[in-house]
């Protein structure tokens, strides 16, 4: 960026805001459905609850080309380094909604083989509680994360806040945001 | 001539067979499984199938679980059709008790085990014609879905994980107006069901996917424990609900349908004459039965009723009891087994006498069709695998515990 | 519940049968280890029993009992419409079971199960691995002995250990205390 | 007694025309077109659209759905709960959380002084419900647990929960 020091600071509100409605309205997803909560975000995708209401339709296969990540059911320790991955590739900015209360917390799955809550693994901007949530669940945590998205600073702060929230986070010793060894984002 | 002009030409070619990985997280595998797959050009020549990638620690957390709260955990196993599994466990642990429901109980878990079987096979045939391109299917059929899981919720309170069934009888009876709602939902789903069968049944693109791929044999199919529609299709009609009837059953009039040869699309049709066939046991349940209590009177299982326990200390004690302390199940050991929406539901039970659990095994349908998946795969097309995984109807909390 | 398959094993195997009993519809009967594939194919192959489908194979791990383990097998007939249970006793020293993969097309996962779980060895099994975990996962999570939380995380991840108490309390710290409303 | 009896599907066998692919795009059009102009209908009520307009109109629970929990109130507004433990006992996922406290008044035994439910752990299975020997926790408040955009923020505690309760008509007690 640079451009935006130029700008009078009424105008980089008003395109910031604008970036922001542009981006809350068209999030392309990926969906890591692993579980039960997958039966509910189908029927949250098809037609009685119709999830393209919200700009939100299309579910992207790939995760280069999602912009928000949908941890839609249980995940374990077998399957949480592919998860990761997926995190990683995505590219920024992305979020991530953890769907359900075994992504959000492992529910009552507290045992050897399960991941005590997506936020172990990665960064959740948004839990939906429920076992699974009803549709209606669904949308209310898609529109709590859109006003998030809106509200987010874009221009001024966005990446260098999260550049400085990563290196915090590895000085202190976190391993959250340390990539793999030996793998390729 | 022209045969000598090749052949060294053919010799210089170098092929070696691609090593693919599909998987774990990949669109067409709704549920996480990795193949490891070797092709030649668009053959598989081999396929490893690899499960696990949803092991949530079923039957250890069971173990760790008073009797009733393993219901929530059974809830999960084949989360299209919890209310059969819910049925399921309860029945094995009835018949370790050694205690009989009342009948109305009987007709309830009957009438709600076929619409959850309904819920099943309507995912199956509509996530089989989403991945094969035929989105419209997939619409209509979750449309009769959302319709069978509003009945549901209206009974059980969830609309997926109901945890309905209890020991010794179900949490509530049905609502005063179900059979009203039924009948309108029925019209609902013979209409989807006709629109289905006019979107799929006779397309040629469908036909040509489904059509001689994927086949198994009626040897190979027992062979690997395949049961339910998949074992059907070959034309074997085993069946637990005719072969040893259990619930009303016996009491109901039904067709089984089985196909011949044991390919993709039998096993679809055989999915599509066993909603019919769910409608009718339905509809004569509703019919046919009588009002009466839906509880089994042994206060060693069963909950006592909220008035005694507001007002008699006996009734409070006993509550406490079988809270704190789980149903005390007599120690033993029983195998039991029930039609779930993909094939037998076993459940291996072993008490040791106190409120918990010792063993619980799950005969889950869609592991033990995963065991033999390979055979189905190798030698086809690797476009052909969605086809046949879908038919399969692998599910994922199922297949991994 | 006639009692004819127990019969027919004690008729043809007598010296390896521990005890058998017939209990809730289900026969069962306790054999020794050793000659068991032997028991199970002519079970498969005689036709007055013809156990064509194996319905499960799974293990219970009876902790401070000798021997240990059990193997139970739930061999059904489709055509005769019966049902048998094996159960084949395996001590802890020597956790091996004789593997009948060749009789069943199903076996070869179910002992897979069986050996993830368990971790009893089938001998002969062609592709003994895991089947639900992952190869670095060190011990078998079914045995009593293995705690239910003792988790193996792949990645070296942050693992919080659960204590909801714990939770709370923090929870709980960060908000200024409150009187509560009706003391 | 059930009359079963097996039966064989039948596999179609394409014609020619069938094979053409014609046939099957007008009979799949004609399926998809019939809905859209059902629902075209300038008679409201002969339309048949299925989706629900979720945020603008708020969808109405079944009686019996479980949603966010509630705790019940006594006549004179303070909380039912006795501290039983009952629901934290049952709970399989372990998500209640209760510290008891002596009361004032000496009818009341117990009563918790903090009532703690983590939404994000619960599974809305329904079991504490049932278990609760006084009627002071139910779910059918007729609304969802909302999201959180915070893990904190899904701990409901007691006055929280009391908020969302009514009054219970269930009497206890025996006769007194």
């Amino acid at each position: 960026m640079g451009l935006e020091h130029q700008l009078p600071e009424v105008l980089t509100t008003r395109l910031e805001s604008a970036v922001g409605w542009a981006r809350k309205h068209s999030l392309f997803q990926y969906p890591f459905a692993t579980a039960c909560c997958g039966m509910e975000y189908m029927a949250t995708a098809s037609s009685r609850y119709d999830i393209a209401r919200f700009g939100a339709e299309i579910p992207r296969f790939s995760p280069r080309q999602a912009d928000l990540l949908w941890v839609v059911g249980t995940v374990n320790h077998k399957l949480a380094p592919f998860l990761r991955r997926i995190y990683e590739q995505m590219a920024e900015p992305k979020w991530v909604m953890a769907f359900g209360v075994c992504a959000s917390t492992g529910g009552f799955y507290d045992n050897y083989a399960t991941v005590q809550g997506i936020d172990k693994i990665i960064p959740v901007d948004c839990y939906i509680p429920g076992c699974p949530p009803r549709p209606e669940q669904v949308i209310d945590g898609l529109l709590a994360l859109q006003s998030k998205i809106q509200a987010e600073p874009w221009m001024k702060y966005a990446y260098e806040e999260k550049a400085k929230r990563r290196a915090e986070m590895e000085r202190s010793g976190n391993p959250l945001f340390t990539p793999i060894d030996g793998q390729e984002t | 001539m022209a045969e000598d002009i090749y052949q060294p030409l053919d010799q210089d070619i170098h092929t070696e067979p691609m090593i693919l990985q599909m998987g774990p997280s990949h669109p067409a595998t709704h549920g996480t499984v990795r193949f490891t797959l070797t092709l030649d050009g668009e053959k598989v020549i081999k396929c490893d199938t690899e499960v696990g990638y949803l092991h949530r620690g079923f039957e250890k957390e069971c173990e760790n679980s008073t009797w009733t709260q393993v219901f929530p955990y059974t809830d999960r196993l084949n989360y299209v059709s919890p209310l059969l599994n819910n049925f399921g466990y309860a029945l094995a642990v009835e018949r370790l008790l050694e205690i009989e429901v009342p009948e109305r109980c009987n007709w309830i878990r009957t009438i709600m085990g076929e619409i959850s079987r309904l819920s099943d096979h309507l995912t199956c045939v509509g996530a089989g014609g989403l991945e094969l391109g035929a989105m419209t299917a997939f619409l209509y059929a979750l449309e009769g879905r959302e319709l069978v899981w509003d009945l549901i919720e209206e009974v059980t309170g969830a609309r997926l994980t109901v945890s309905y069934g209890r020991i010794g009888g179900v949490k509530d009876d049905l609502t005063e107006d179900f059979a009203d709602r039924w009948a309108y939902t029925r019209g609902r789903l013979q209409e989807i069901h006709a629109n289905t069968h006019k979107l799929l049944t006779r397309n040629r693109i469908f036909l040509d996917r489904m059509q001689g791929t994927g086949v198994l044999t009626p040897e190979m199919g027992i062979s690997y424990g395949y049961t339910g529609p998949v074992l059907r299709s070959t034309g074997v009609d085993y069946d637990v609900r005719k072969d040893h009837p259990y619930f009303m059953y016996g009491e109901v009039d039904f067709d089984v349908p089985v196909g011949d040869t044991g390919d993709n699309y039998d096993r679809y049709l055989v999915r599509m004459e066993e909603i019919t066939q769910s409608i009718r046991i339905i509809d004569q349940c509703l019919e046919r039965m009588e009002p009466g209590p839906v509880n089994s009177d042994d206060p060693r299982v069963v909950l006592p009723e909220k008035e005694k326990v507001y007002n008699s200390i006996e009734g409070m004690i006993n509550h406490f009891k079988i809270i704190f302390e789980g149903i005390q199940v007599p120690p033993g050991e029983v195998y039991s087994y029930t039609e779930a929406g993909n094939g037998e539901l076993g459940f291996y039970i072993v008490s040791n006498g106190t409120g918990k659990p010792w063993k619980i095994h799950v005969r889950s349908p869609s592991l033990i069709m995963m065991g033999g998946l390979h055979h189905l795969i190798e030698g086809g097309l690797l476009a052909d695998i969605i086809p046949t995984f879908d038919t399969i109807n692998m599910i994922g909390g199922e297949c991994d515990k | 519940m006639s009692k004819k398959l127990i019969d027919f094993v004690a008729k043809h195997f007598a010296d390896e049968v521990l005890d058998s009993h017939s209990r809730l519809g289900n026969d069962t009967v306790v054999l020794k280890r050793d000659r068991l594939p032997e028991i199970v194919e002519r079970l498969r192959d005689d036709e007055s029993t013809a156990m064509n489908m194996l319905r499960a194979i799974t293990s219970v791990d009876y902790l401070n009992r000798i021997p240990r383990f059990e193997v139970v097998y739930v061999l059904y007939s489709i055509s005769k419409k019966h049902m048998l249970t094996l159960r084949v006793v395996v001590e802890e020293e020597d956790c091996t079971a004789p593997s009948i993969h060749h009789l069943y097309g199903a076996a070869g996962w179910m002992e897979r199960e069986v050996w993830d779980m368990y971790g009893v060895e089938f001998d002969g099994h062609p592709d003994l691995r895991r089947v639900l975990l992952y190869e670095e996962f060190e011990g078998h999570p079914l045995r009593k002995d293995y705690a239910k939380q003792a988790s193996q995380p792949r990645l070296d991840l942050l693992v919080r250990e659960r204590d909801s108490v714990e939770e709370f309390n923090v929870f709980y710290k960060s908000k200024p205390s409150e009187g509560s409303r009706d003391s | 007694m059930g009359n079963v009896t097996v039966k064989n599907v039948d596999r179609i066998k394409q014609t020619l025309w069938e094979k053409s692919y014609i046939p099957e795009i007008l009979r799949g059009l004609s399926v998809t077109t019939s809905h859209f102009f059902r629902n075209l209908n300038p008679n409201k009520e002969k339309r048949t659209i299925f989706t629900r307009e979720y945020p603008e109109v708020i969808t109405e629970y079944p009686e019996r759905y479980r949603g966010l929990h509630r705790l019940m109130l006594r006549d004179d507004g303070q909380v039912r709960c006795v501290a039983c433990m009952c629901c934290s006992t049952i709970c399989p996922a372990d998500c209640i959380h209760i510290e008891a406290g002596e009361h004032d008044d000496p009818t009341i035994e117990k009563y918790p002084t903090v009532f703690v439910i983590d939404e994000l752990r619960c599974i809305v299975c329904g079991l504490c419900v049932e278990a609760c020997p006084c009627d002071a926790i139910r779910m059918d408040s007729g609304r969802h647990i909302p999201p959180s955009l915070e893990r904190d923020e899904a701990f409901f505690d007691r006055d929280l929960l009391m908020e969302l309760g009514g009054l219970s008509e269930a009497k206890q007690g025996g006769q007194r």
